[in-house]
């Protein structure tokens, strides 16, 4: 039973993860040169996105492929009102709607860490989840900023939102397609599909052979971050008592996780392509989100929703969360 | 040389674009801008660590040799600093012409 | 706008960490911190090219609105300074609050 | 006919390139971190130096190779004076002489680009051409700054040369030999050299199958890095008409390929070969010569001479160039 | 603590090398050099983004405690500013002795 | 007999070092950007760790091992007793201490310099080897403050410790462990160990692939900062002569080197693991130890120990020590 949490902690990407949180923990100065990471993770999406478009040139693109697309666009959309009306009465307007759309957009890496925990287990999966993956970052942005321009007091929106103001719905709209990480998945994806099984053969090696190697390293980053972020949950001023903040960063990705369990189920997806799909609903963004939040809703405070992310989702779907969300599949979907 | 203002203003790293394009809408004769800065200040540390932009800092420096304009620059930047945090210093300088 | 001091730190970048603890603790109201610049000094030159940062600098920019602090920094750091090489610049700025 | 174009164009690196240059062209934030770009770059120049090496280890060093050695050197001295004669009417006199360097010199990316080109479609060449490659980055410099000596007024050379004027012309010779990038090219063509197969199969793995993912990330970023020195050409204040610099972008490389087709068919060079001593003439430099020139010769105005390379010849160069004058070799050398 | 002079020089990255050594040439007494900022001026964006340098800017502080050197650094670093853009600014400064 | 010298002169990875020697040597501007340098170094501690620990989960951890790594530590506590006494005379007190702790510690890359060479020779080594790097690497620093502590008189150690007064035994025991570079290595052994050759199928590609790849291109960076330094000690203000420190820098490793091969010899140690321990006795640290002692002993000079070690003793290590070492196993061991 237990034993799927322990072969998911003694793959490498996970030992790498903790070995970083460990580094944090103990104030090791063990470091990842900032370019380095944000290379690491281009070269994930690089990677992740050219392996779904050529998998998508090679399958048939029907009617069943475009269902798993729509149910995941309109879950990212979903998942936001949801999370908005949970958390409306213990955070501010803003915050809520920031930490909505946080979850209901996704992360790349727990996406690929996942993709790599299949292989390991030679659990088949298909390429357009790729697809459903960058379909899904933006959404939320927009969806969350809606419930901020609903609920917020006007004299609220003007004030504080001297900077956001300027920002029109559209522009949003568009600039959360054109954050880097959504298009170099998007692009790559397109680029994959075109070249197909051809122009794999051509970076095969580079795609292949280092996936892994380079996903450790990247998480070995991540679970410095992650722990740092961790540890300065305690002493910074967020608006959020921590023990909330860990409260709902396990419980939103659950009730997420049972919504995808539903909807995979509906779609009657295959066990890999239904663990993806549920830990894409389950997992939350921190890339994407946080720099269009940012931009658009400066005044919600990053110290909460980009901390809930990062430090307390982040590592529990990767720890328990993938193995569990197995478990579930297997359980009521096979 | 001629006497001006120095203007130095440390902000979050993800409002930098937007930082710049304010300053040249407000007139600001340039700037120079110094990316990925860390930093601690009232909201805690900003290690310069993560992906976002949002813990990190940046630096722009602008010479100004207008008050006017430096009251543009001082006044658009104040809302900015006060969502995202940051400091905004000005000191005299003098200019040396070429 | 408020006056303020102006603190301008070049370390070793070594020294980084221990350097900003001290500064927290000498009630610094905040710094930021830019890293892995070169020089040269009398110790010659820093190139900032090897991985040990004995040879790499950083520089601290500390905004400072209290006599008391500006001192405490300064008798602060001289000894590390004395000991890394390095320098120290205090000048006026005004201080926009926001 | 018009297949070679769309081969090329749906090849992976081509199509990253295109990927960079509509992110740019759409004010995506997808940016590839600085040093991670120059590492890319020197990695590219170390992979091709160190093939070409050992593929000069395993061939014969006869007379022919020294001929194409030696043309290789005299095309890349003669072609400044070439451009330098065009351009002298419309351009200032620096100018001129930094374009001209410009356009004698190569474009190591855009040679590697096309032997990625040439792999891909199994038509062998020979490892001395990247000797050739190294050889023509510098001579151009020097004659680029003899023309601006023999050109500009006395005065001007002496009131505006304020910087350049201490750089004794075997100064120049020295750095450009001492630029990075011919540095580690003509370094590791002599390790290559050296190590000869046996050393080959210790970093084959690194060499040859990181190569086209690697190309592919580097295109990405100097899609990126063209097409916003395209959109600056319109706001800057250049001292030329975006529009010349256009049509000189164009010109300059198709007669130079020509002088090239010449030169290749009285060498009787293979087809391989002679595909690339053109793309080496056509080409022009954006890293080595720009760099030069800033230091001896800095009234010249780099938003002309690295704009035209840069912006217009090196994308022409990838997207049309290369498959143009392959049709050209088929059509005129075999 | 005792007087001195602040320069900071925004100069073209390509020029650094060549800056420095004419900075050691002039007789200042050290510099601290940050590389690869970005900027704004009279010849558009330079965006840090190429790999010439040619469209980068560096940052050079220099504290000078000698009007005569201070007098040659500013007359030194003029003619390169004219050709290559950039900016020079002057201020005080007190300089903490260790 | 001076063909060992010669093979390994030629080997790609020392080609590159020579390369970048001459780069720095001829003021190229070559450079290797220094996250890069970060990364690369980050990576050969990353693969050099976990395949020690595969080969260990894989081989049989008996009386034997332990011995070794107990000699390991011992030998890097013992050699800074003998550092300091041969060096007091000449050094100050804090000098003598830092290069005592330097020359106990070991430097990771001519380590992984020289599993390159026996691979490339096909002289098997084992895994436990790294586990002995690994526990050598810290030891020196102790042993380097306690000399410092006897030897200096306490008004130095109270006025100049300024800084380092703060910082007690236990708390340079810590760091020492905390070491980014000690961690790292530390936990991809243990990682390795866990995962055993499962996981190490799963990274095998970018690990055994890129190994000596990489290799060559953080040699090429070391080249250049070594000789830089190099050229830095005539000019520079160190307190000891150019010459002597020259003198020290080989005399010291060779009298390591013979204690190591005694120690070898006692242990009855293989061919491959031999070598390795030697190399390891007679390597000196420019990162671990030398960024200790800017905490915990300021007042020593970095420009003569970080000086010696890296402009001295490792190019030494590399070119001439090795090959060198290699000749004394086969004479006295085998
Ligand atoms: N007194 C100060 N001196 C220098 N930099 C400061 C100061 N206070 C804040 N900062 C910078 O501004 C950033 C945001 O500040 P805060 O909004 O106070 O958290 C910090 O991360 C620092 O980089
Ligand atoms: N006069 C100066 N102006 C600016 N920076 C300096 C000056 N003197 C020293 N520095 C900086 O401080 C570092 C150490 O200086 P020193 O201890 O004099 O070798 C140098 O590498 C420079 O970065
Ligand atoms: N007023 C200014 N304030 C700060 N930096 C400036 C200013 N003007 C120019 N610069 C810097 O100097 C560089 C070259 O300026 P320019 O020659 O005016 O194009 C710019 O890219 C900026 O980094
Ligand atoms: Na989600
Ligand atoms: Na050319
Ligand atoms: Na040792």
């Amino acid at each position: 039973m237990d034993s799927v949490f322990l072969t998911n902690l003694t793959t490498p990407p996970l030992l790498f993860f903790i070995l970083g949180a460990l580094a944090a923990l103990f104030r090791s100065d063990l470091d990842i040169p900032e370019q380095i990471a944000k290379f690491l993770s281009l070269y994930l999406l690089f990677a992740i996105g050219f392996k779904g478009g050529v998998a998508l040139s090679t399958s048939a693109f029907d009617l069943s492929v475009v269902a798993v697309l729509l149910v995941a666009i309109v879950l990212a959309a979903l998942v936001p009102f949801g999370v908005y009306f949970l958390l409306k009465r213990r955070f501010s307007v803003a915050d809520a709607a920031a930490t909505a759309a946080t979850y209901g957009s996704i992360s790349a890496v727990t996406f690929v860490t996942c993709t790599s925990y299949l292989d390991a287990q030679d659990i088949p999966w298909s390429g357009y989840l790729v697809a459903a993956m960058a379909l899904m970052e933006s959404p939320a942005i927009i969806v969350g900023l809606m419930l901020y321009r609903m609920h917020a007091e006007t004299t609220t929106v003007d004030s504080s939102g001297a900077i956001g103001v300027r920002m029109m719905p559209m522009d949003v709209v568009k600039e959360s397609f054109l954050n880097g990480s959504v298009f170099l998945i998007l692009g790559s994806l397109v680029i994959g599909w075109i070249t197909g099984p051809e122009g794999k053969t051509q970076i095969a090696p580079f795609i292949d052979e280092l996936f892994i190697g380079i996903l450790c390293l990247f998480l070995l980053d991540m679970g410095i971050v992650a722990m740092r972020r961790m540890k300065d949950m305690q002493g910074q001023g967020t608006s959020l008592a921590p023990r909330s903040m860990v409260l709902w960063g396990l419980v939103i990705p659950l009730g997420n996780a049972l919504l995808a369990i539903a909807s995979a189920w509906l779609l009657n997806l295959g066990e890999g392509d239904a663990l993806l799909l549920i830990v894409l609903c389950a997992s939350a963004s921190y890339i994407a989100v946080p720099a269009a939040m940012r931009l658009a809703l400066p005044q919600a405070n990053p110290s909460t929703y980009l901390a809930m992310s990062l430090a307390i989702t982040f590592p529990f779907n990767l720890i328990i969360g993938i193995p569990l969300y197995h478990m579930g599949v297997r359980m009521f979907l096979i | 040389m001629k006497p001006c203002k120095r203007i130095e203003i440390v902000i979050e790293q993800a409002l930098a674009t937007r930082t710049a394009d304010l300053l040249t809408e407000l007139g600001a004769p340039g700037f120079t801008l110094i990316d990925r800065a860390s930093g601690r200040g009232d909201r805690g540390y900003r290690r310069a660590d993560e992906l976002t932009g949002t813990s990190t800092n940046c630096i722009f420096l602008i010479a100004c040799d207008d008050e006017e304009t430096l009251t543009k620059i001082v006044e658009g930047v104040r809302p900015m600093l006060s969502i995202s945090g940051g400091i905004c210093l000005v000191s005299d300088a003098q200019w040396v012409r070429h």
